[in-house]
């Protein structure tokens, strides 16, 4: 359980939230959390609220997810960044990619 | 007549008479009527001081006298009382007289139907008497019971943070104490939550479920929780408390830290209402939940709405009371009105005005239901992220692991690292950091120094899943390599330095493809070397690209 | 009269009458008592029906007839309807007319009698209803609130541990739901802890403060707080959440492990009794403190006391409702007659005949109050220490650090070294034993080595004291020095390496002066070396004692 | 606050708990604990619920009390140690001098 996902009713928001440690070992249950979007083109919300660890790899995954999906979502949000979370982010130029809260 | 007598016991009867022919015959009358039972037949006392002694409270008492005794002109009020006398009452006796009368010219049908009347009354007032001993008995506890409900709200909103600048609220319950609920509450990260619950039932169940359910609001908001999650939380605890009959309706959201968006849940709460700086109702936010309280967790829906909001919408969270709100009409206000006063006052500070229209609307009218009204701006919140206090105590040390096969295969290494030197004073800030530098060089040492994988694969469609998999199958397999970490902290310069180094295949560094590799922004492998570069200092590769040192300079914000 | 109409409204009254002469006659007397206003006034209705149909509950209504009107024999039971008529009442018609009735012939003072005693019958008899009503919505609503309150309980007791093999108890709630609690516990060091609590009023109070405490309880009993603390934290919250007029009695013991000692607190609770297995009572803890929710924070006292128990010894705790249970004959229970019934039944078996005796004793008398005993045996509890579980994750390290003067002084090194590698895995069970062995060389080597303390001045009187402030004052004077620590885990051995060097003074060991230290129990000082030796693998010292190293192995209990 | 110390008000038991750290820095505050001891011959609790970490000068600190007070108190009984504290008594020898449970 420690990625979770919630499609809103109207099909117009999807939140992913990653608890704990978020590297390669969710990379499944990452991968399957946006495999299904519906026809509504959602805004994808990753919540990171919860995150306190991430390596490369999750930079990595959330690389790929973007690529997959970018075309049948209406954007992308990282949000609920701790300061240091963030800061890794920008460094990693995330922010030219996602909106980062 | 008898059949009514039968159902209650017969009254029992006190009889003071003159000891005439009449009296007695009355009384032999009286004696026959089997609703009434003769308990004591006494003589007319001397003295009126004597007959007043003789007379209990609420206890039927007859006087009989052929003529009038002069004692009842000034005897207590009483219904109790039945004079029967032979004599003509005179106009100024009947006036003085407060009990009820008998002549003594009745048919015996008519003495029957003027006593069984008199018993009856006799009843009734009895009854009015225990009725109202067992009123002040429920009164007085009720009372006791606001107190104690006032106290528990009280305590319960001590955290409340209702002075945050950027909300006006209006409370106003109906009875002494409040069944609604706001409670606003900032987070950590420096969002802000804003709850709206309106509990079914009178005082009690309201109060007994707004201790925990604020309990928990307030330590989940510290703690920074999802709303889904909170809610979750509130309905199991309510669930659990709150018999099957209660529930409460609950609008809970999260303002995001740069007032752009509202995540919420509304479980049976009137539409939340977002409307612009010019009025305009932009989004209703009904309801698309059961109440809490209700469904049993398995069931329980927590998902919630995200909603983008622009700069200068307000958000009004209101209960049931508001838009239910009577006029002296007595008519509700209703869902159209509300808007329409939103509308019409959506300036901050005009919020005053708007309230007094809803004054003006209720007129003298008193209020039936608690009415809260909470209308939120939705801008940057300027609340404070909260930083973990950066410890500056001095501690040089130097730690190192050598990890041979059993130890990497069994063990979480960066995890337990991280999670045991993190408490040292120097890096509790840093511990996101740290974890993210140290699992970057032990992770290259392991996969490409022990195991052998290229990165080269996670291009592939899937490579990402390919590369782990395989990651995991290696390493299962490995049968010797061993990695050793150094951690070695400089307390002058404040930096602390990762060493790490594996005995396994050569490894070239490329600081080109490190470049190549940065510069493609959307290349979801080979990052971790970027950030590296970017966040270390004195970063050196040797021994053939299987020994890696650097710097990290934790004078940087955390 | 007319004062107690004025009182009150004038009451409303609808005429139905025959267009008689002496209707009218009737109607204009009644029309001109003050305490009687002529609202409506109708012929007589051709049908029964149509009379029934016009009649409205409980409004006043005469009718009136020069004869009697033939419809009043079926009109509906009401004391809400008087007739007056000319005619003679045969006795029938008396027997079937439920209303009242006023004769023609009457006096005019009479007939005023008759109806303002009509008047006032009326009047109880709306407030009899109305009253009725009130009663009915009041009843209702503790309704409610009974069930509010099980669902309470039952969610406080959930965790409650009453299946502990060695109390017996007998929980007798007077009404649908207990006011009294009794919770039982265990310790993690294998404890019992046992709480008899009654609250005062009714079912709100014992609920709202049963939560809270319960949970408290649990809580506290899980992390092994002490009585007194627990009694301190309860009374916060009562406090805090009680009205002052309520509070709740509270008798709190601990048994320890080994089922010899029980230290209570009681406050307001009747004397717990401790008594043998021969049924003689030994002690009885009589209350020494105020109620819990009374004293303010500041004020309460929260000391215990502590008892030594004998083996084979009991304890019964127990309500007011024990001793105050009444008897058939309306006599209290008493102390005297529960010590007896203990003294008859002290046996473990016999806790069932006991309850007999209770039983018998109140006979068909309902409980006044709720009733609560428990019979705890004094004995070894049986209850499993919680160990903290000892993981034996394998991982290698070497932790070094090297301290100067600043951070000497500036930190507590032995503290924040323990509880940072103590969540090493290998070592998190034994965190309390390397502490000590860590203590002893680190300090070792500041005050003998460093700071040239000699422990001699231990052995004066007060040495204690002034070899402290001394090691305080040189520390703030040491000008350089250090201190080198060094951890160092070997998983195949699982054990732990300590070495400590520093750069001071040199040292002399003295196995032999350890050993004459070891041996003198009463020695106050020196005891460090000696454990250190026992504890301690391959302890050596080099460098002329400025250096020392040992092994602790972790296969040992920690 | 890390010591506490309640005499009972029959003055015939006197407990001293230790909260956290037992060692040097609380000299002052564990004689003081038992610098009043009353006429009634206290029984005397060390309570050691809430010690988590013990060095040697707290063993000196226990012995030095002993010796302070055994001739005008009914005895000393350390209790509620947990098992790591436990077996240093014993191995120290603690259980000759004191009731250890």
């Amino acid at each position: 359980m420690s990625v979770t996902r919630h499609l809103s009713s109207d099909g117009k928001e999807l939140t992913i939230s990653i608890h704990g440690k978020f590297d390669f070992g969710v990379v499944h249950e990452f991968r399957r959390a946006y495999s299904s979007l519906g026809d509504e083109k959602p805004v994808v919300y990753i919540d990171l609220r919860n995150t306190e660890y991430l390596d490369s790899s999750a930079l990595g995954m959330l690389l790929n997810m973007r690529k997959a999906i970018i075309n049948q979502v209406e954007s992308v949000a990282i949000i609920n960044t701790n300061p240091q979370v963030k800061s890794i982010l920008e460094i990693s130029r995330f922010d030219k990619l996602f909106k980062i809260e | 007549m008898a059949s009514q007598a039968s159902e209650t016991t017969p009254l029992e009867l006190v009889i003071f008479h003159d000891d005439s022919r009449f009296a007695h015959d009355s009384i032999d009358l009286l004696a026959g009527f089997p609703f009434l039972i003769v308990k004591e037949s006494l003589g007319l006392p001397a003295t009126i001081a004597a007959t007043k002694n003789k007379l209990k409270k609420r206890r039927p008492t007859v006087i009989i006298g052929r003529e009038v005794p002069s004692q009842v002109k000034e005897l207590p009020t009483s219904s109790h009382l039945l004079l029967i006398t032979q004599a003509e009452l005179s106009e100024q006796v009947l006036n003085a007289w407060q009990g009820d009368v008998l002549m003594g010219d009745c048919s015996p049908a008519m003495v029957r139907k003027r006593l069984s009347l008199w018993c009856a009354s006799h009843r009734v007032e009895n009854q009015l008497a225990s009725f109202e001993e067992s009123l002040s008995w429920y009164m007085q506890r009720i009372e006791r019971e606001h107190e104690l409900i006032e106290h528990i709200f009280r305590n319960a909103m001590s955290r409340n943070y209702l002075d945050y600048p950027h909300i006006r609220t209006l409370l106003a319950p109906a009875e002494k104490f409040n069944g609604d609920l706001c409670l606003v509450a900032p987070s950590p990260t420096g969002s802000l939550y804003v709850m709206m619950a309106d509990f079914t039932g009178h005082g009690l169940a309201p109060a007994t479920g707004a201790l925990p359910v604020s309990q928990a609001f307030f330590a989940m908001s510290e703690r920074n929780v999802s709303i889904a999650e909170m809610v979750t939380e509130f309905n199991f605890r309510l669930s659990r408390l709150l018999p099957d009959n209660m529930f409460c309706a609950c609008f809970l959201m999260e303002l995001s830290a740069n007032g752009e968006r509202i995540t919420y849940w509304n479980g049976g709460m009137p539409p939340a209402l977002v409307f612009g700086s010019d009025g305009e109702i932009k989004h209703r936010l009904t309801a698309k939940h059961m109440a809490l309280g209700i469904v049993p967790t398995a069931d329980f829906e927590s998902d919630v709405t995200t909603l983008k909001v622009g700069s200068g919408d307000s958000i009004a969270l209101y209960t049931d009371g508001v838009i239910e709100l009577l006029s002296q009409q007595r008519e509700f206000l209703g869902l159209d009105a509300l808007e329409d006063l939103l509308r019409r006052y959506p300036e901050r500070e005009r919020f005053t005005d708007l309230l007094s229209e809803l004054e003006h609307f209720r007129g003298e009218e008193p209020l039936r239901d608690d009415l809260s009204l909470a209308i939120l701006e939705c801008r940057e919140t300027g609340l404070e992220p909260r930083r973990e206090e950066s410890n500056r105590d001095i501690f040089p040390f130097h730690f190192s692991t050598t990890l041979s096969r059993r130890e990497l295969q069994q063990t979480d290494v960066v995890s337990t690292l991280v999670s045991a030197l993190g408490r040292l004073p120097p890096l509790t800030a840093h511990r996101t950091t740290i974890y993210l530098l140290l699992a970057e060089v032990f992770n290259n040492a392991l996969e490409h120094g022990l195991l052998g994988l290229e990165s080269a694969i996670k291009a592939q469609d899937q490579g990402f899943e390919t590369y782990y998999e395989l990651r995991q199958e290696k390493l299962s397999q490995l049968e010797d390599g061993q990695i050793t970490i150094q951690l070695t902290y400089f307390s002058e310069a404040n930096q602390l330095q990762f060493e790490v180094e594996n005995n396994g295949a050569a490894w070239r560094f490329s600081s080109e493809a490190i470049d190549a590799e940065a510069t493609d922004d959307e290349q979801a492998y080979g990052r971790g070397l970027a950030l590296l570069m970017q966040l270390a200092d004195n970063l050196e590769w040797s021994s053939d690209g299987r020994k890696v040192r650097f710097r990290y300079d934790l004078s940087q914000l955390g």
